[in-house]
């Protein structure tokens, strides 16, 4: 039932505590929110997920195999996919190529048809709205469809796990709404992925997220689902605000 | 125990010709990312223009130094705009190009010297040429202490300037991105234009010093531009101190190595320990900053 | 008010696309003006041809009286024009306090650089704490802080805003729009971009509407929030 | 899409006629031509091998001149020691060298940017030095190679080897997964990771893999030429040609080392020829250098898109000067 | 590319004899190579002035065509090609190093077309045995043995030596040879270095001067034997004399260092001070005077040795009686009768050996001892040579 479980994670940069004993649970196919203030820790924790950086202690498991210590692209191919907060497309290479690339190491059957990829390639492109500039280069899309681009790309690697780190960045309140709509259909056509998604917009939490953690300084102040926790006084205080509330 | 002495002082001093031609390029190349292949040719233009101003005014070539650094900036100054124009393509090895051209530029340069002033090996005399001072056994040239002192200091200069001053900081911030140092007011092409003047000015003066060590010839800076190369990097990109330590180092590995392992390993070691050093400190040896 | 900026048919063209087909709007002094649009509208380009990021393939561009257009950014930014741009154009290998100093670069008026300073830092504490890290490794947010933190320090009298409440937390997007509010009435002019449309509405006097290279719509902040075209299109309708 | 390889007629025709010019050429040109030409084709290898690693996949290397040295040498010795028969010490040169660059391309290609750039370079000079020094490769004697002198033999086997990197090169990086992936490593290598490509892999491929082919053409290039000497096969200017064809011709292109190799080789050996009297050559040399990429910034490859370029702005002014009022 | 047969000269008519010249005009060796530049320009404008080289009753004009090598055997045995089989040339002259040397012979042997190199010493081309390829310079080995063997016989001799020599292979060579005769005068190699070119003396000057030794003697070029007296005498080292080959002879060496070029000795098969005369330069002075007029400077071995080179071919050409141009036959007569050939010149006899180690070389020479005196070249050994004696201890560098 649960799919990734974390436990004691702590990371230093240095003499600073980026993270400090968190522990994270998340169930299959379910969509889970981490949310916190800006330097809380939540995209390092991303970073130690896919190994990219290597925790200074504690445990990662996905599906009873621990990714601690594993090489990023072993920790893709058992099945994690990732977007980055400041995008790292490949700009020199067109649309299709970046998505083509998330699936090369990962048809299971490496054989499979060029023909059954550029289908799914194609469906990509259709679902992320994306066919127009389909043989664009990455690099001189708008900012809002880079973003886009990215969730297919890592898509296209059919993921167990997906982490999006504040795929809303740079949509306003309507295309918010537009991505929270297109990530429910994602679910629909992924049956059983799971997604973990850090975002500032509240929004898109709300309208996506079952269960939510709340960070601050690299430490989670706060569980629960999202109305829990955005009536908790402590997550008011250390991040939304009032506005948000009233 | 004299010799090891002699051997510490000989190769300190051998780094010090080693920093000398790497002390523009740090900049140029180190912090700027100005890929020049003409170093070397740098080099030979400021020795042979001693030479000549020397031959026909008889005035020392030290003394010429000053004269010479502000001429050959000038140049840089009134050269770089082409080699910016090159450069500024919007192209993902842009910077390499420059590579190509300044190769282009090397070439033309010592085929040029060696058209107009013939392919001879030339003295260039100095009154610290002769000199050389003695403590307790150990005999220092004087002319390579020179050069040892000069660029150190020079080095040391430029690392306050761009780490510790305003006008630093905009370099490095031009050097990183144009267009947003452009936001904060900063003309990064003048910047970019400051900085090759200053590397070829210096480069060329270090052409006075080594001119005067060796002799002067059209084809004496091919070595230096590889040695140029090798301090900045070894040193770390953008550090100066570890360009001195790295310079240092050099000099101190052919000079024991000559004594004490083999004149024919000097070298074979000398770029096994480079490559090493690489590899085990990819950031250069002090690691990062100056 | 006299007006400070005039852009008169701004066209930008990238290769075969055309960013901006030809954009007319004004900004009076001591204004907050607002540019909404969707993704792509192209008011990213706008800026950049104001600052002089990118060059118009045709258009004018006025700046306190003086043609502006298609001279080069340094030029400009010593107008006393500041543009925070897209990603916040960090200088990844600076440490936060060179960043800041390095704005700072053309002011003379060393004692009010010293109080700014002390401003921004009072404003963003986060700063202080990290005043010799170097800005590539801050976190998201971070950078967003510093970049404004950044235009403050070059004291400039004219703000582009290119998605300052971007990435940042709820929290800090109340207190940034708090300081753009307050940084205007201390007598700054701002030309505002923004996703987050009804904060930068209900914070903007004026506001011009986006759409594929042409104003839309353009007038008074408070009379867009209320037009249900607006409310449908940019403030997810309710 | 995907690329997939169907030949358009029209490329398959091209080919074949150029394969048919390629295969008379040196019974209609005097030996000297023909033997600039084999130069050619050699140099071709050279860039294509090159522009692999340093284009595709962005890794400045000018050590490159190490594996063509390492080539040579083993060829050498294999064919003077061994009295092996050239194809198969070629052959074991090729193995060889590719299994040398698998062992020097993991700590090397810890290294990226400048920092590998240099460490090639320096690790060139290190193995030049080495075979200065030992004794089996003749040190600064040099070595000989039992002369085997038919052009023709030689222009076929430096044209084999241009046509297989050439191949090679089309196939896997231009049309092939793997081309996309060492691209991919180029432009975003941590994303590539999190995407399941294992970089560290496909860079010491790469790398081996141009190395090799850099390797049996110093072979080819040793008996050849008869006489291989360390300044001459492991001197930095082969590394320093391979890469500024390219740049000349159009880095990361198909075509680009192609045409870089024929312009910089033939440019070279003719001016050579014509003002070999002098060294002004060098200075007409470098002028050309720097004249072609001051106005070809990208490349011969460029060409005709500058072309075009100057053309349609000349059109443009031509039909809205109005515009001009305008701005 | 008609192969062998390629160089078919007969097809183009012409009534002047063109003569090929590889040497290294740019590149690292760029100065040896200017000097025997020098020294085949002049034989061919004293030919030309004479009224050419005589074949049978008619005499033909000589015209040279340059190849610059660049210093790497490559680039020379491209030259090579052309100079065969586009320039069509009848023979060749030069190069300037046995690098190149080494491989341009391959090319030779395979068009039968007949060169001689009027520098290139380095014994290693000998032992090839190319069949078309001759030197009038003895190899170093043999040239290299006489200086010692001179120091060995003076009052109170040298009985410590340290040797350097820079790993190239006429340089390498040098130092060998110094060393086995060292060793058999009876002197005892205290420090034997080979070192890469490019690397910076000092360190082993100072640890000489630690040592001690007699003599310091050294293989190289121009260029380091300037750096070994320049670093010697900022480092206060001063032997009791300073053995060196080839570069002392060049001008540059006494133009760039004055007084401390003196008491300098080196073997030299040749030098300007010869009593000997042939029937195209006149007396040795007279080939000075001619070299001065043209070049304002002394000319040394390597130039001579140039300037001899066409002698041989003069001779042979007449023995054959071959009219430009040649022909393929007529190339390989001309090989045969270089073998044959035994002529008298400004630069001694030159007579080619026809087995043995040396082959091809014109081993007949005898390599004299020669020691800087006031900027002079004076032969001081071997004993039936010599027109003083040897200075030995020589006075200090900084005692001038
Ligand atoms: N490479 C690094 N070196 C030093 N400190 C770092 C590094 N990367 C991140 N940090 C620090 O670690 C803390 C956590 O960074 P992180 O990027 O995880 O925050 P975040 O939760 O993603 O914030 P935001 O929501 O603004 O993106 C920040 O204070 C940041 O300054
Ligand atoms: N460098 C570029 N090269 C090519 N096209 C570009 C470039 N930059 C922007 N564009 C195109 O210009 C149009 C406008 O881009 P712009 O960034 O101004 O939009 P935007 O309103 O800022 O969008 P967003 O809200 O996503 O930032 C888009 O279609 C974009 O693809
Ligand atoms: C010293 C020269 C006369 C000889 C030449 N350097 C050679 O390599 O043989
Ligand atoms: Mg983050
Ligand atoms: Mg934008």
């Amino acid at each position: 039932m649960e799919l990734l479980r974390i436990e004691n994670l702590t990371h230093m940069f240095g003499g600073l505590k980026a993270i400090s004993d968190l522990h994270i649970a998340v169930n299959r196919k379910t969509i889970y929110g981490v949310i916190g203030a800006n330097g809380a820790g939540k995209t390092t924790l991303f970073n130690l997920i896919t190994g990219i950086y290597k925790p200074t202690a504690g445990r990662i498991v996905l599906d009873r195999t621990s990714l601690v210590g594993k090489p990023s692209y072993e920790i893709s191919r058992l099945g994690v996919a990732r977007t980055f907060q400041n995008l790292r497309l490949f700009n020199d290479l067109n649309v299709i190529e970046n998505i083509h690339v998330g699936q090369i190491c990962h048809r299971g059957l490496r054989k499979s048809k060029a023909k059954e990829m550029s289908d799914k390639i194609e469906d990509l492109l259709n679902l992320f709205g994306l066919e127009m500039r389909a043989n664009e280069k990455a690099g001189n899309l708008p900012y809002g469809m880079q973003r886009k681009l990215e969730i297919a790309r890592a898509l296209a690697t059919e993921p167990k796990l997906l982490l999006l780190d504040e795929p809303a960045a740079g949509m306003n309140p309507k295309e918010v709404l537009g991505l929270v709509s297109l990530i429910q259909e994602v679910k629909k056509q992924f049956s059983d992925i799971t997604i973990v998604l850090i975002e500032h917009q509240m929004k898109l939490v709300e309208g996506l997220c079952d269960y939510v953690t709340v960070m601050n300084f690299g430490q989670a102040i706060a569980n629960g689902t999202v109305q829990e926790v955005q009536s908790n006084p402590k997550v008011i205080k250390a991040y939304l605000g009032e506005a948000e509330v009233s | 125990m004299e010799l090891l002495m002699q051997t510490l002082v000989n190769g300190i001093l051998i780094g010090g010709i080693f920093i000398a031609v790497a002390v523009g390029f740090s900049i140029a190349y180190g912090v700027m990312d100005i890929v020049d292949f003409a170093v070397g040719e740098w080099i030979m233009l400021g020795a042979f223009s001693a030479f000549w101003i020397n031959h026909y005014t008889h005035y020392d070539p030290l003394m010429l130094i000053p004269a010479i650094a502000l001429f050959f900036a000038l140049i840089g100054y009134l050269f770089q705009p082409v080699i910016q124009k090159v450069v500024n393509i919007k192209h993902r090895s842009a910077a390499l190009m420059g590579l190509a051209f300044t190769f282009g530029l090397s070439t033309l340069f010592r085929g040029s010297a060696l058209t107009l002033w013939g392919f001879n090996n030339r003295n260039l005399v100095t009154v610290l040429s002769e000199k050389n001072m003695s403590i307790f056994g150990i005999t220092v040239p004087a002319i390579r202490a020179g050069a040892t002192l000069f660029s150190i200091l020079m080095t040391v200069a430029f690392a306050f300037f761009l780490y510790r001053t305003k006008t630093g900081i905009t370099i490095r911030a031009a050097a990183e991105n144009k267009s947003v140092a452009g936001l904060m007011g900063i003309d990064g092409h003048r910047i970019a234009r400051l900085v090759y003047a200053i590397y070829v000015g210096l480069t060329s003066m270090s052409g006075v010093f080594i001119g005067c060590i060796f002799s002067v010839f059209p084809d004496m800076g091919l070595r230096y531009t590889a040695f140029a190369f090798f301090v900045v990097v070894a040193g770390g990109m953008g550090s100066f101190s570890g360009a001195i330590i790295a310079g240092l180092l050099l000099g101190l590995i052919s000079s024991f190595v000559s004594v004490y392992v083999g004149g024919a390993y000097v070298f074979l070691i000398l770029f096994f320990i480079l490559y090493l050093i690489l590899v085990f400190l990819p950031k250069g040896i002090l690691g990062k900053g100056w | 008010m006299p007006k400070i900026m005039e852009v008169e048919n701004l066209e930008v063209v990238y290769g075969v696309i055309k960013a901006l087909q030809g954009i007319s709007f004004y900004i009076e002094e001591g204004e907050i003006v607002t540019i909404i649009g969707a993704n792509g509208a192209g008011k990213s380009s706008t800026l950049r041809a104001i600052s002089g990021m990118v060059h118009p393939s045709s258009g004018k561009i006025r700046f306190k009286n003086k043609d502006v257009t298609n001279s080069p950014s340094h030029m400009i930014a010593r107008q006393g024009l500041s543009h925070v741009p897209e990603g916040r154009g960090m200088l990844t290998k600076l440490t936060v306090e060179e960043n800041l100093i390095l704005a700072t670069y053309n002011r003379k008026d060393h004692d009010q650089v010293k109080k700014d300073m002390e401003d921004v830092y009072k404003q963003f504490p986060r700063l202080a704490e990290r005043k010799k890290q170097a800005a590539g490794s801050l976190s998201g947010g971070e950078q967003q802080m510093l970049a404004i933190g950044r235009a403050l320090m070059t004291g400039a009298d004219t703000l582009l805003l290119d998605e300052p409440s971007m990435g940042l937390a709820p929290l800090i997007v109340t207190e940034i729009f708090a300081v753009i509010k307050r940084i205007n009435h201390s007598g700054k002019t701002i030309l505002l971009v923004e996703q987050n449309a009804m904060t930068a509405l209900s914070t903007a006097h004026r506001a011009y509407i986006l759409e594929n290279g042409v104003v839309l719509k353009s007038g008074k902040a408070s009379d867009l929030i209320s037009d249900p075209e607006v409310k449908a299109a940019y403030l997810g309708g309710h | 899409m995907i690329k997939s390889l169907s030949f358009s007629p029209r490329k398959l025709i091209l080919s074949i006629v150029s394969l048919v010019v390629l295969g008379v050429l040196p019974y209609l040109i005097p030996s000297f031509q023909l033997r600039i030409a084999t130069g050619i084709m050699m140099w071709i290898g050279l860039a294509l091998s090159w522009n692999m690693l340093g284009g595709y996949m962005g890794y400045i290397s000018f050590g490159h001149g190490a594996s063509f040295g390492l080539g040579a040498y083993i060829t050498g010795l294999l064919m003077t020691q061994l009295q092996l028969p050239f194809f198969i010490a070629l052959l074991i040169a090729g193995i060889l060298t590719y299994i040398f660059a698998v062992l020097v391309g993991y700590p090397t290609l810890r290294l990226s940017g400048s920092y590998f750039a240099i460490g090639t370079w320096a690790f060139a000079e290190m193995m030049r030095q080495l075979v200065l020094v030992i004794n089996i490769s003749g040190g600064p004697e040099g070595m000989r190679l039992p002369p085997m002198l038919d052009d023709y033999f030689f222009y076929f086997v430096m044209l084999g080897l241009a046509l297989l990197v050439f191949i090679v090169a089309y196939f896997f990086f231009e049309n092939h997964d793997f081309g996309l992936k060492v691209k991919a490593v180029r432009e975003e290598e941590t994303a590539a990771r999190t995407l399941g490509l294992n970089t560290t892999w496909i860079k010491n491929q790469v790398f081996s893999l141009s190395s090799m082919f850099a390797g049996i053409i110093g072979g080819a290039y040793a008996y050849w030429i008869t006489f291989i000497h360390p300044d001459s096969v492991l001197g930095p200017l082969i590394a320093d040609q391979m890469v500024i064809m390219v740049l000349l011709g159009g880095i990361g292109t198909l075509f680009g080392p192609v045409i870089g190799a024929i312009v910089l080789y033939v440019g070279n050996q003719y001016m050579l020829a014509a003002w070999g009297q002098s060294s002004a050559y060098l200075i007409i040399l470098g002028v050309a250098i720097c004249l072609v990429i001051l106005f070809l910034p990208e490349g011969l490859l460029s060409l005709p898109k500058v072309w075009k370029g100057v053309h349609r702005r000349v059109f443009t002014t031509i039909l809205t000067p109005t515009r001009k009022s305008k701005v | 590319g008609s192969a062998p047969s390629g160089g078919t000269a007969s097809s183009d008519a012409r009534d002047y004899f063109k003569v090929g010249v590889i040497t290294s005009l740019s590149g690292a060796e760029v100065e040896g190579g200017n000097l025997t530049k020098y020294g085949y320009d002049l034989w061919a404008d004293t030919v030309n002035q004479k009224g050419g080289i005589k074949v049978g009753d008619k005499s033909y004009q000589v015209k040279l065509v340059y190849a610059d090598d660049q210093s790497d055997p490559s680039a020379g045995a491209n030259a090579a090609e052309r100079m065969i089989t586009s320039e069509k040339v009848d023979f060749i002259l030069g190069p300037y190093t046995s690098g190149v040397t080494k491989a341009v012979a391959p090319i030779l042997d395979k068009y039968k077309v007949p060169m001689i190199t009027g520098s290139a010493e380095s014994p290693s081309i000998w032992t090839q045995k190319f069949a078309y390829t001759f030197g009038t310079i003895p190899a170093a080995d043999l040239t290299a043995i006489s200086p010692l063997e001179t120091l060995s016989k003076v009052p109170n001799p040298p009985k410590t030596i340290a040797i350097l020599g820079v790993n190239d292979a006429f340089s390498k060579a040098v130092a060998e040879a110094f060393k086995a005769s060292a060793e058999k005068n009876g002197m005892t190699v205290v420090k034997y270095d080979i070192v890469p070119a490019g690397t910076d003396f000092t360190p082993l000057i100072s640890a000489w001067k630690q040592l001690n030794p007699d003599v310091v003697a050294v293989g190289g070029h121009e260029t380091e034997h300037m750096q070994i007296i320049k670093g010697a005498k900022s480092l206060g080292l001063m032997p009791k004399a300073f053995v060196m080959h080839y570069g002392i002879t060049n001008p540059d060496f006494t133009k760039n260092l004055g007084k401390d070029a003196d008491y300098v000795f080196g073997a030299a098969p040749w030098t300007p001070s010869l009593q000997l005369q042939d029937n195209l330069f006149g007396t040795v002075q007279d080939y000075v005077k001619a070299y001065q007029a043209k070049y304002n400077a002394v000319p040394d071995y390597t130039a001579a040795g140039c300037s001899t080179t066409g002698e041989s071919f003069m001779a042979a050409l007449a023995e054959i009686g071959a009219k430009p141009p040649l022909s393929d036959q007529q190339r390989e007569q001309l090989a045969k009768a270089l073998e044959k050939t035994e002529v008298n010149t400004v630069f001694g006899t030159i007579k080619f050996a026809t087995e043995g180690n040396w082959y091809h070389d014109n081993v007949g020479q005898k390599a004299m001892v020669v020691q800087m005196v006031n900027g002079e070249q004076v032969v001081v050994g071997p004993e039936n040579m010599k027109v003083k004696d040897p200075i030995y201890p020589v006075p200090a560098l900084n005692a001038r």
